[in-house]
Order: C-alpha cells, then sequence, then structure tokens
C-alpha cells in the first residue's frame, strides 16, 4: 500500500516536472515583454470605452497612461478619486483638473420650431439630413431624430418634444455625442457653466425668426447685463465665452431677460422642455 | 397669364409635401403579396391533402394554421407591439406548412403546440419575421418528431374523400371506404414508403430487397400521391404544379430545388449502382417522403436561405447530400427536414463565402 | 475492413453524431464564450482541435502505462486510479502551452479569446475525449484520432454557431431573449437539427 | 469598342430593374416649349459639384442676358450668367435644391431680354482648335446636365496619362417620368451630334456614340438620320434602369468595366449628358453661355404636363403654373427624377443647371417606407446594378456597423434606387446607403 502511494507520487511528480520543464522552455522561447502596470491602470478605469480620451477604448488610454503619453485625468468619466488613486498607482502627477459636459445648443423643439414637412424614412440625423434638410423649418438647428442620445453611453441626452436636451448630472463631457451632431450643435462647454445660449444658427435675425420662436436675433441685451467678456458676438449671433471667468451665472439671464428666450439656465431649459410634464429635479445641475 | 386664368387653375399649396429619400416610386410587390402566392402555390397540394386524407386532412390544417395565426397575435399583443405584422401573413403560412409536415390523425393538441413552436420559438424570439435563422415550420415539425416520436410517425390510413386502397407493410392491401364504416378507429400503423424501405433493408436480399415496393404502379401511386405520410408527402403531382408556379413567378430561387432534387437523384443513384440493397433506386426517393413539399417549399424559404445565386447552389447541393446521407445511413427514414435545418444554420457562412464583388471590382494592391 | 469502418465511426460519429457541443453538450462553455465573431471562433477552433489532439495522444500514452501492471520493487502495483488526476495535469500543462504559445503568434486572437484560452483546460470536452478514450480502451492512434475529430467537431459547431451570432447581432431580438438566452435557443435548435445525424453510426 | 456599331441585340448591364409604369406617356410627345419670360429669377450661386464660383456682381447692378453673375471658383469650377437683363435686387439665401438655403442672386427682368454684348462671337466648330473649343466651354459654365452637375471642361481635360479613346453620350433617360433629354433628341439632333463631334474633337476620339434606350425610337431615327455627317454611331440599348448610369451605359457600349473606385476615364471614356452636348454646341457655335435647358413638368396629377425651355433660375411654381395647375394636392415635389430625385420642401426652389424634371406625387402614388425588416428575399440583390448586397448592408447600417459596410463596399453604391424600389418589405435602402457613405466619408477625414 505504501509503495503504491510512493509509486504514485513519484510518477505523478516526474510527469509534472517533465511538464513543467517544458512549459518553462516554451515560455523562454514565446517571451512577450508585457508592462504588469497596464492590467492595473486598467483596472482602476471605469472601462465604458467611451473614448472621450481620445483613445480607443479603456485599454488603450491605460497603455498611453503607463507610458507617460497622457495624463490620467484626460480620462473624463473617472472621478478625480479615482484619477488621484491611479496617479498614486503609478507615482506621477495627477494633472490639474478640467472638467466638461456637453450641452445641445438648440432650443428648437416641435413647439418653437415648425415642422416644415413630413417625413418619412430611417430615424436617424444623419440620415435625415440628407433628405431635404430634414423636416425642421430651421436648417441649423437640431434635427431631433436623436442620434447623439443613442450614442451616450451615460445615457444623459433625453429626447423631450424632438429636441435633444443634456442632462448635466448625468454627463461626464465624453464627447462622443459631438461627432454624431451632423448640425454640430454639440458643445463641450466647462462643467461649471451653467447659462447658454440656446441658438446656433449662423443666418440673419429675420431669416431665423422665420422659422423659430426662440432664435438669437443678436440684440445684444445680455452682453450689456453681463459683465465684460461673458459673451461676444459670433456673427449674427451671441455665444457665451465660455473660456471667460467668472462664468454668466442665473442673475445674468433675469437682468437680460432675452426677447426670444433663448438664453436660459440649464434649469430652465430643462423646465421649458419639460412644461407638459411636472419638473421633478430641482436639483438638476446642482 | 391673365389673372382669371391663374384663379382657374389649381395651384398646390405650399405645406404638408413629404419628405423623403429617393427612389420615389415602387414596384408593386410587397412582402403581403409574395405571402399570398406561396400560400396558393400550396393550395394543390392541400387539395391533394383533402383527397386522401378527407376530413382529418382539414382537421389538422385548420387547426395548425389557426393556432400559428393565434400565436402570432399573442406574441405581438404580449410584447405590446401593433398587430400590423399579421397582416403579412407570414404566421398563415407558417402555419399551412407545419401542417404539411404533419401525420393526417395528428391529435389537436399536437398542431396546436406545433404552432406555438413555430411562431414563438421558431421565429418571434429571434425578432419576428425576417430575423429567424431557421424555418420556423421545420423548428416546430423536428421538436414535434423528436419529442413525440410516435404521434408523429404514427400513419393511419383513415380514408380520404376518394374510396381506394392504401397498402400495408406487408404487402397486403386493407380496402378502407370510408371513415364512418371503422366505427372504432382501431390505430392501424403503417409505415410510409420511405419506412417501409427501412424495414426492407434490415432483411437484404440483394437487388430484390426493394422490390415489393418500387414497381412501376407503385410508382404512378407515389407520383399522384396514393401513399401514406403527412399531408405534404402526398401527391407529388400537387407539389410540382405548385413548385413551378413559384419558380416562374421568381418568388423562389429556382437553384434550390432544382439542385437540391438534383443532388438525392445523383447521390441515391451513385449508391443505389453501388449497393443496389443499400438504398431503392433513386425515382423512390424523388416521388416519396418528404424531398418535393422540401424542396419546392422549405428550403426555399426566402429569409432562411441563402441569397446569391452560388450560395443557393451549395444550399441546395448540401441539403440533398445531408438528406441522402440520413435517408440510408441514419437513424431516420427521412432527413429532408434535418437537412434544411443544418443547411439554415449554415447560412451565414455561406453567404460570406459567396459575397458578391462589386460591379467592375479590382483587387486592391497590396 | 472491420478495422476501416471502425476509424471511420471515430471519425464521421466525433464530427457529426457524438459532436460534443451539440450532442453531448461539453465544452459549452466556450462554445457560448468565443462564438461572438466568426475570426475569433475560429483561432479557437483551431486552440481547441490542437488541444484535444495533443491531450488525446498524451493521455492515451500514459494509460498505456497506466493500465499495464508495474513492477516496483517486487510490488505489483496499479496506478489507474491516477487517471482523473494526471489527466488533469496533462491538459492543464498543454493549455499553458498553448497560450505562452499563442500570446507571442497573435496577440489580436490572443486577446480575443481572453479568459476563454486559459479555460480551455477545464473545457470538459477535452477531459471528456480523454476519457471516453480511456473508456473504451482505445489505442493510442485511434485515441489521437477520436482527439482531433472530436475538436473538429467542436470546431465545426463553433464555427456555425458564430456565423449565426453574427447575423443574431444584427437582429431586433426582443429585450427578454437578447444575448445568452437567444444564444441558448439557436443552440437548442442546431442540437436538434444535428439530432438527424443520429443513427448513422 | 470599335467594332460594335448598332448591335443586333440591345446592349446592356448585369442587374437593374424594369419599373412596371415609366411614365413617360405623359410628355413624350409635347414638343418642347419655350417659357414666356418672368419678373424675378434666383439663380443659385452653386449650381456645380467643386468650388463655388465667385459672385463678381452686386446689389444693384445692371446686368444683360449672359452676361457673367460669377467667376469659376477654381479649375473644378464653372462661371455663372445672368439668365435675362435686368437689376440685382438682392444677394442672400434662396431655398436650394438640398432642402437648405444657399447663396443666391436675385435678378429682376427689365422685359427686354437683350443678350450682353460682351459675349464672344460664335466659332466655326471644324475649324477651331481643341484649346478654343475647351476654353469656350469652360467660360460658358457648362456642367453635367443629366444630374451630377460636373464641371464639363474638366471631364474634356482628362490627365495625360489616362487615354481616352472614346466619347459616350448618354441619352438614355432611363428614369421615369423624364423626357427632356428626348425632346431635346427629336427636336434638335443636331445640335446633339455638334456637340459630340465637338467633344470628340477636344479629346482627339474617333469613336464617338450616343447610347439611346429603344424606348424612344423617333429620338434614334431623329438622330441616325444625321449621324453618319458628324461621324457619331448610335447605339440602342434596352430599357432597363439604371441604363444611364455611367459606369452601366460605359459597359453596354464598350463591353469595359470602369474599376470600383474610378472613373469612367479609367476605361478609357468620357460619358456626358446629351443636353450638355446641346449646351456645348451653342456655347461654340452661338457664343450663349448656359442660361437655359429643357426641363420636365410632369407628375399624373399636373393638368398639363408638357416640357419646356426655361431659364436657369426659374422658380419651380412657375412651371406649375405654366403646365396649368394640378388636379388634386401634392404631396411630394421632387427635382429629378422618381427614382433619383431629391424630395423639396418648398415650391420656390429654382431650376439649376442640372434640374432635367420636375415631379409632383399625389397622394395615391406616394410610397411609405417602412421600418420593416429585411425578408432577405435577394430581390435588392438581383437589381443592384453594382452587385452589391443592399439587404444585408442595410441591416449592417441599421446596427451602426459603417466599417463593416465599408468592408461590403457601400462606398460603391450609385444611389440609383433599384434595391429600395424592388424592395418588397419596403425599407428605405437608399437612405441607408446614403448614411453609410455620409458616416465612411466624415471618419475618413478625421
Amino acid at each position: 500500500m505504501g509503495t503504491t502511494i510512493l509509486v504514485a507520487i513519484l510518477f505523478t511528480g516526474v510527469i509534472a516536472l517533465l511538464l513543467g520543464i517544458i512549459i518553462g522552455v516554451v515560455s523562454k522561447l514565446f517571451s512577450v515583454p508585457s508592462d504588469p502596470r497596464v492590467e492595473l491602470v486598467l483596472g482602476l478605469l471605469p472601462g465604458a470605452n467611451c473614448g472621450g480620451c481620445g483613445k480607443a477604448g479603456c485599454a488603450d488610454f491605460a497603455k498611453a497612461v503607463v507610458a507617460g503619453e497622457c495624463p490620467p485625468n484626460k480620462c473624463p468619466v473617472s472621478s478625480s478619486e479615482q484619477v488621484s488613486s491611479i496617479a498614486r498607482a503609478l507615482g506621477i502627477e495627477a494633472g490639474s483638473e478640467f472638467r466638461q459636459k456637453a450641452v445641445v445648443l438648440c432650443g428648437g423643439d416641435v413647439n418653437q420650431m415648425k415642422m416644415l414637412t413630413l417625413y418619412n424614412g430611417v430615424s436617424d440625423c444623419v440620415s435625415a439630413s440628407m433628405i431635404g434638410g430634414g423636416p425642421k423649418s430651421c436648417a441649423y438647428g437640431c434635427l431631433g431624430m436623436g442620434s447623439c442620445a443613442r450614442s451616450c453611453p451615460f445615457g444623459a441626452i433625453e429626447m423631450i418634444n424632438n429636441l435633444a436636451v443634456v442632462h448635466a448630472e448625468l454627463c461626464v463631457g465624453c464627447g462622443a455625442c459631438v461627432k454624431t451632431c451632423p448640425r454640430n450643435l454639440i458643445k463641450l462647454v466647462p462643467a461649471d457653466s451653467e447659462v447658454h445660449i440656446y441658438c446656433s444658427s449662423p443666418v440673419k435675425a429675420p431669416l431665423k425668426r422665420q422659422v423659430c420662436n426662440v432664435p438669437c436675433i443678436g440684440c445684444r441685451k445680455c452682453m450689456k447685463s453681463g459683465e465684460e467678456g461673458q459673451f461676444e458676438v459670433d456673427g449674427f449671433k451671441i455665444k457665451v465665452a465660455y473660456d471667460h471667468q467668472p462664468l454668466p451665472g442665473a442673475e445674468v439671464v433675469d437682468a437680460a431677460s432675452c426677447p426670444t428666450g433663448c438664453l436660459l439656465t440649464e434649469k430652465q431649459h430643462l423646465a421649458i422642455e419639460r412644461a407638459e410634464k411636472p419638473v421633478v429635479e430641482e436639483e438638476v445641475a446642482s | 397669364m391673365s389673372e382669371e386664368n391663374k384663379s382657374a387653375i389649381m395651384m398646390p399649396k405650399a405645406d404638408d409635401l413629404i419628405l423623403s429619400s429617393s427612389p420615389h416610386i415602387h414596384s408593386d410587390v410587397n412582402v403581403r403579396k409574395i405571402m399570398l402566392k406561396v400560400i396558393l402555390a400550396l393550395v394543390p397540394a392541400l387539395i391533394a391533402s383533402v383527397i386522401f386524407f378527407g376530413w382529418d386532412a382539414v382537421r389538422v390544417i385548420v387547426i395548425t394554421a389557426l393556432s400559428a395565426v393565434v400565436a402570432e397575435g399573442l406574441w405581438l399583443w404580449l410584447a405590446k407591439r401593433p398587430l400590423t405584422p399579421l397582416r403579412d401573413l407570414s404566421a398563415l403560412l407558417t402555419g399551412l406548412l407545419l401542417a404539411m409536415n404533419l401525420p393526417s390523425n395528428a391529435s389537436w393538441w399536437i398542431c396546436v403546440v406545433g404552432g406555438f413552436l413555430a411562431i414563438w420559438v421558431g421565429k418571434q424570439v429571434f425578432g419576428g419575421l425576417g430575423h429567424n435563422i431557421f424555418n420556423p415550420a421545420l423548428v416546430a415539425r423536428v421538436a414535434l418528431l423528436i419529442a413525440l416520436p410516435a404521434a408523429m410517425t404514427t400513419w393511419t390510413p383513415t380514408g380520404g374523400l376518394l374510396e381506394k386502397n392504401m397498402r400495408l407493410p406487408s404487402g397486403e392491401n386493407v380496402s378502407i371506404t370510408t371513415v364512418a364504416e371503422s366505427e372504432a378507429p382501431a390505430v392501424i400503423s403503417c409505415a410510409t414508403p420511405l419506412g417501409e424501405a427501412a424495414e426492407l433493408k434490415r432483411t437484404p436480399n440483394g437487388a430484390a430487397t426493394f422490390a415489393p415496393i418500387t414497381e412501376k404502379s407503385d410508382y404512378v401511386k407515389y407520383f399522384l400521391g396514393e401513399r401514406l405520410g403527412s399531408l405534404g408527402e402526398t401527391s407529388c403531382l400537387a407539389l410540382l404544379i405548385g413548385g413551378i408556379a413559384l419558380m416562374f413567378m421568381k418568388l423562389i430561387k429556382w437553384q434550390i430545388p432544382i439542385f437540391f432534387i438534383a443532388t438525392v437523384a445523383v447521390f441515391t443513384a451513385i449508391v443505389h449502382l453501388c449497393a443496389p440493397a443499400m438504398t431503392p433506386p433513386p425515382l423512390f426517393h424523388l416521388l416519396t417522403g418528404g424531398l418535393l413539399l422540401g424542396a419546392f417549399f422549405m428550403a426555399t424559404d426566402m429569409v432562411t436561405s441563402p441569397m446569391t445565386t452560388g450560395g443557393c447552389i451549395l444550399f441546395g447541393v448540401g441539403c440533398g447530400v445531408i438528406t441522402c446521407v440520413i435517408r440510408i445511413w441514419g437513424g431516420y427514414p427521412e432527413g429532408v427536414s434535418f437537412s434544411i435545418l443544418l443547411m439554415n444554420a449554415l447560412v451565414p457562412l455561406i453567404d460570406r463565402l459567396f459575397q458578391l464583388r462589386p460591379f467592375g471590382y479590382v483587387r486592391k494592391r497590396a | 475492413m472491420e478495422g476501416n469502418t471502425n476509424y471511420l465511426e471515430i471519425t464521421i460519429g466525433a464530427v457529426l453524431v457524438y459532436n460534443f457541443v451539440l450532442s453531448r453538450f461539453m465544452g459549452v462553455c466556450p462554445f457560448l464564450g468565443v462564438s461572438k465573431r466568426l475570426d475569433t471562433a475560429l483561432g479557437m477552433g483551431g486552440a481547441v482541435i490542437f488541444v484535444m489532439a495533443i491531450a488525446s495522444f498524451a493521455t492515451s500514452l500514459v494509460y498505456q502505462y497506466l493500465t499495464t501492471e508495474i513492477e516496483f520493487l517486487g510490488h505489483h502495483l496499479n496506478l489507474v486510479f491516477l487517471k482523473i488526476t494526471l489527466f488533469i495535469l496533462i491538459i492543464a500543462a498543454l493549455v499553458q502551452i498553448v497560450e505562452v504559445i499563442l500570446q507571442k503568434l497573435s496577440p489580436p486572437l490572443y486577446k480575443a479569446l481572453g479568459i476563454y484560452l486559459p479555460l480551455i483546460t477545464t473545457n470538459c470536452a477535452v477531459m471528456g475525449a480523454a476519457s471516453i478514450n480511456a473508456q473504451e480502451g482505445r489505442g493510442i492512434l485511434a485515441a489521437t484520432l477520436f482527439g482531433t475529430f472530436s475538436g473538429i467537431g467542436f470546431a465545426l459547431a463553433l464555427l456555425i454557431f458564430a456565423g449565426l451570432r453574427e447575423r443574431l447581432e444584427l437582429s431586433q431580438i426582443p429585450r427578454p431573449f437578447q444575448g445568452m438566452a437567444i444564444a441558448l435557443i439557436t443552440a437548442g435548435i442546431l442540437a436538434m437539427a444535428f439530432l438527424g445525424f443520429s443513427g448513422i453510426c | 469598342m470599335s467594332e460594335r456599331v448598332i448591335p443586333p441585340k440591345p446592349l446592356s448591364f448585369p442587374g437593374g430593374i424594369h419599373p412596371a409604369k415609366d411614365g413617360k406617356g405623359l410628355t413624350e410627345h409635347k414638343a418642347v416649349e419655350k417659357a414666356p419670360l418672368l419678373e424675378d429669377y434666383v439663380v443659385l450661386v452653386s449650381q456645380n459639384v467643386g468650388a463655388p464660383p465667385k459672385v463678381t456682381v452686386k446689389k444693384g447692378d445692371a446686368v444683360k442676358k449672359g452676361d457673367i453673375l460669377a467667376e469659376a471658383g477654381g479649375f473644378v469650377s464653372a462661371a455663372l450668367h445672368s439668365p435675362t437683363s435686368g437689376v440685382i435686387t438682392d444677394i442672400g439665401e434662396a431655398p436650394g435644391p438640398m432642402g437648405v438655403n444657399v447663396p443666391a442672386i436675385f435678378i429682376k427682368a427689365d422685359g427686354l431680354d437683350e443678350w450682353s454684348d460682351k459675349l464672344p462671337a460664335g466659332l466655326n466648330w471644324r475649324e477651331a482648335s481643341a484649346d478654343e473649343l475647351k476654353s469656350r466651354i469652360a467660360s460658358s459654365g457648362i456642367v453635367g446636365m443629366g444630374g451630377a452637375a460636373f464641371p464639363t471642361h474638366v471631364k474634356l481635360s482628362p490627365p495625360p496619362d489616362k487615354k481616352i479613346d472614346c466619347v459616350i453620350l448618354n441619352g438614355a433617360e432611363c428614369e421615369p417620368y423624364l423626357t427632356a433629354d428626348h425632346r431635346l433628341m427629336v427636336e434638335t439632333p443636331e445640335r446633339v451630334l455638334a456637340g459630340a463631334a465637338i467633344m470628340g474633337k477636344i479629346l482627339g476620339v474617333e469613336n464617338i456614340a450616343i447610347g439611346v434606350e429603344l424606348n424612344k425610337p423617333d429620338a434614334i431615327a431623329a438622330l441616325e438620320a444625321r449621324a453618319q455627317e458628324y461621324g457619331v454611331k448610335i447605339v440602342g440599348l434596352k430599357v432597363q434602369y439604371p441604363q444611364g448610369s455611367e459606369k452601366q451605359l460605359i459597359y453596354a457600349i464598350t463591353g469595359r468595366c470602369v474599376p470600383t473606385g474610378g472613373l469612367p476615364m479609367d476605361a478609357g471614356c468620357v460619358v456626358q449628358n446629351v443636353a450638355t452636348a446641346a449646351a456645348i454646341y451653342d456655347a461654340v457655335a452661338e457664343g450663349h453661355p448656359l442660361i437655359e435647358r429643357v426641363v420636365t413638368i410632369t407628375g399624373d396629377i399636373v393638368v398639363n404636363p408638357g416640357n419646356y425651355l426655361v431659364r436657369i433660375g426659374t422658380p419651380v411654381i412657375k412651371l406649375v403654373e405654366w403646365a396649368s395647375g394640378v388636379k388634386s394636392e401634392p404631396r411630394k415635389l421632387i427635382l429629378g427624377g422618381p427614382m433619383m430625385g431629391f424630395a423639396q420642401k418648398s415650391y420656390n426652389v429654382p431650376v439649376s443647371k442640372n434640374t432635367s424634371g420636375v415631379l409632383l406625387l399625389g397622394g395615391a402614388e406616394i410610397i411609405q417606407y417602412e421600418s420593416s425588416s429585411c425578408i432577405r428575399c435577394g430581390m435588392c440583390v438581383r437589381g443592384c446594378p453594382m452587385h452589391l448586397s443592399p439587404g444585408p448592408l442595410s441591416m449592417l447600417i441599421e446596427n451602426e456597423k459603417f466599417d463593416l459596410a465599408g468592408q461590403n463596399h457601400v462606398m460603391d453604391c450609385l444611389e440609383c434606387g433599384a434595391c429600395a424600389y424592388a424592395c418588397p418589405a419596403h425599407r428605405p435602402l437608399v437612405q441607408h446607403m446614403r448614411r453609410a457613405k455620409a458616416e465612411i466619408r466624415r471618419a475618413g477625414k478625421k
């Protein structure tokens, strides 16, 4: 009996030893250099693969961070704690933090903008924009087919009354939506901005008025009520100067009393779009 | 142009135009019409089954078709989707095709279960018409065949509307006049010609092994439909009428049935010539079993067959080979349904193999 | 002649009739895991064929020695009870080798196979092939053949299934059935279709 | 190629469809009418593929008929000329054929319709040199009038490494309903033939062929009667859509395939529309720039459909007026033919150089695209003249797998609409293809 055990151990041991040697040799022959830190960083990343950092997914980003090609805070999704934990793990600087969010600069929902024609086709903004410029009257406004909403990995864009509205509290500023919009209405703005001019149409005021109830007509009332430099003229419209500090707050909106109502805080904008529904989210954008 | 003239003519109002992509005109075909035509092509076979199996056939057809339609409606209702897909008649067609695959004495609950299996498991879980990978009717038929082998292969020679003689495996003829006459419908289990062939194979007798079932008169009977089997396995004549009509209307890709049938003929001919005791002659294979039904109506299902000509040929040949392999060597006497189901599974690979080259395609230099 | 038919059964039977995935229901985990794309399925299929062939060869080789009684220091020993232990050992080592080689030769494939590659170790199809070989008492040649063709059967099923799943990906599958649910239903129907081959050998 | 002169069997190409209703009967026997002069014209600035021309006039300028409004803004660009004499009232925006507002020049006619005195004198094309002819074509603002609006002089200036041995004129007019080219060929065959000969001279090519579908026997007869003196061959083509597509036409007439992603010149051919040829003749022989063209106004609901010779810049609503209005309310306004034309949202869109027809469709004729599933019937595959698989492609595009769609050659799609025409499931296949092409181009730019 004892011998059986002994022989079994010996037998198994010899085979195991043989196999071990083979594995050792093979892995020496076919060795691939790899950096364990990449796996480490990858584990600390959110793994949404949104591409907001400009790299092809989180794994690519992790590689770049380890290689020192880009700072860990380039990931728009990670919170600052996550970013600093990555930095700690690698023993590098986290980089200064600059957070962004997306905003759809158009206020033309179906109530404000005429639906000129009936549209029969693929429910997608790019497709619609190619068919006679889409069904809505403004050739520069939101097409309302929701391509951006579908592209958002975080579900931060809601289609209300055929208009895309970004929920700032859900948006991480990855920018996935920006490139889906055939009208280029989506802009990445500083996360602490609150007031926007919801119009992107570059045409003259009377033409805008023909097609939309809430265009920016370039009256400059906002410029007068706000601080110097908070707004700037951009062709036939005004835009918020997002790189100017401090950014305009709600009081500017009140003071300006925009004649068309395209200068709004995010809260107001959402509330208007939700007019038919009760406004539930009080703490929006807080 | 004067003012009066102007007011006299009707000018279009400026609003309410429809925007849509080109083209702005359309051929008059639609899914519903296609399905309707296939159903019409199936009518001769349906009539033949009623002639040979009597009111039992009517019962099976009605219950199966109805349950398929109800299953589709019920699913759509449960999924809170509009009931419009019902209008395309595809559920009805699936039901009818399934009915053609059932024996005339199938109990009502088999028909109902089959209808639901076909529509729910075969079609709707995949996303409805167009998304199903397998032929829904065949999914149901094969599932029933595997789950209820006895019920699905018990062929009771209940009388048809015509008074006729049906042959029993022993070769004796049992005369049955009407349904009413046989008070207690004693289940007389009989075999289909293919079943008989499998039976005969067990007692090999050289070239004469299959003599009892391959006389000239037998072939005529097989062709006209005087034989046992599923509803759709009866009249080759009726199936041919429908199938050829479909081919002429270009509703099916002709390559599939032609290559399917030709492959079976060639394959069985080779095997029969090499070993006559292995399998009956090719004509027997062509005329019996569900080959024609499968080749014309089941394999050609648009959704589950390849789109390209080359793919269709390969698909037909594949169906033929698998059918023959199962018929000659397999445990089941009939292999048509299995072969089509298997080839359905291969369609994505076939489509990939026969990917079309664009007009004027030149391979890019590496 | 007799021997030939035997081998025919081992080959055709292993691929079609007793297909590891579709009729023995072994190795379902990688079957479902690595069938999302056709190219990874091909790679996985190749890896499994390789592992199964080598594993069948190695295990049957070892098993030959296990079954012969060993005389050691005057004791007659029977080490058949070591069968499972040794099989696991050999398969695990083989998979390790395949992994190392693959990482070097085809990094994209290595990446695509991911966790499923080391999981070939626990792929019961490999172990199953070895065990069936042992059970049937097949010789080294028959065992290797069986292993290879079982691997081919596995690869075939994987390939068909990957093709189907690429198409499923484009379908509007109702939400409750999306993902693994529809994959399992499809696999079920496929298994049903493979049942048609039963009785061939 | 050189041996093929009117083959016994009509030539064609693999694939394609036969639209059940061609609607040509409405207008094919109606002679081209000269449209009355209007008070206002709206000339869109960019009427060509390539760089938009540079406007050289300003508000308040007086212009004569044929005066330059805008100069070519580059090599691939075409000049723009005033359709009549009058005053520039505004330079602003007007609805363009693609649905969005585009820059436009508004002209108020003075009713005199005087030709400009700056126009060049007519040339005898048989004597003029090739360069002279070519520069005349360029300065006359001629673009492809079949629909593409590609500047003609660019097509006539192939790079030296491409050997052109064959000029093909497209008189197929395979689009249902349209008869503008048909009437042009019947009524003034000599202009078409001379235009063709001029192009042959510019390119130094002897092989000149005009492809005409066999459903226009009168056009073939009219052309053939005088073809000899211009050294042009007339080729009858099978009635099949899209016979008038460049690649298909080249294949039908010469048996050559244009390589994928290539241009007709890669097959040694230059393809021009017959209307373009006529415009070339006018420019060369008369010195008249391209300011008017034949437009078919048609549709079952149009009271008096017909063919009109209209000035570029005529609003479409005027055409409807000339055609005595409509019988019932139109639901679709289409510029171009029903297969490839663009649906419009405004009747104020003006006629451009490439507007060959205006089609009004009523309620009963409107097709409804549905979001139904592909049933894989393969009718689109059979119909596709480019041998693509539109059905499976559209499934890929629906799932936003544009890279896979690209691998499956979606970029070779002509957008001819044969697939969507044939699709029994009424899927908007062309729109899917266009989306994929746009997305792939966008991705490629980055």
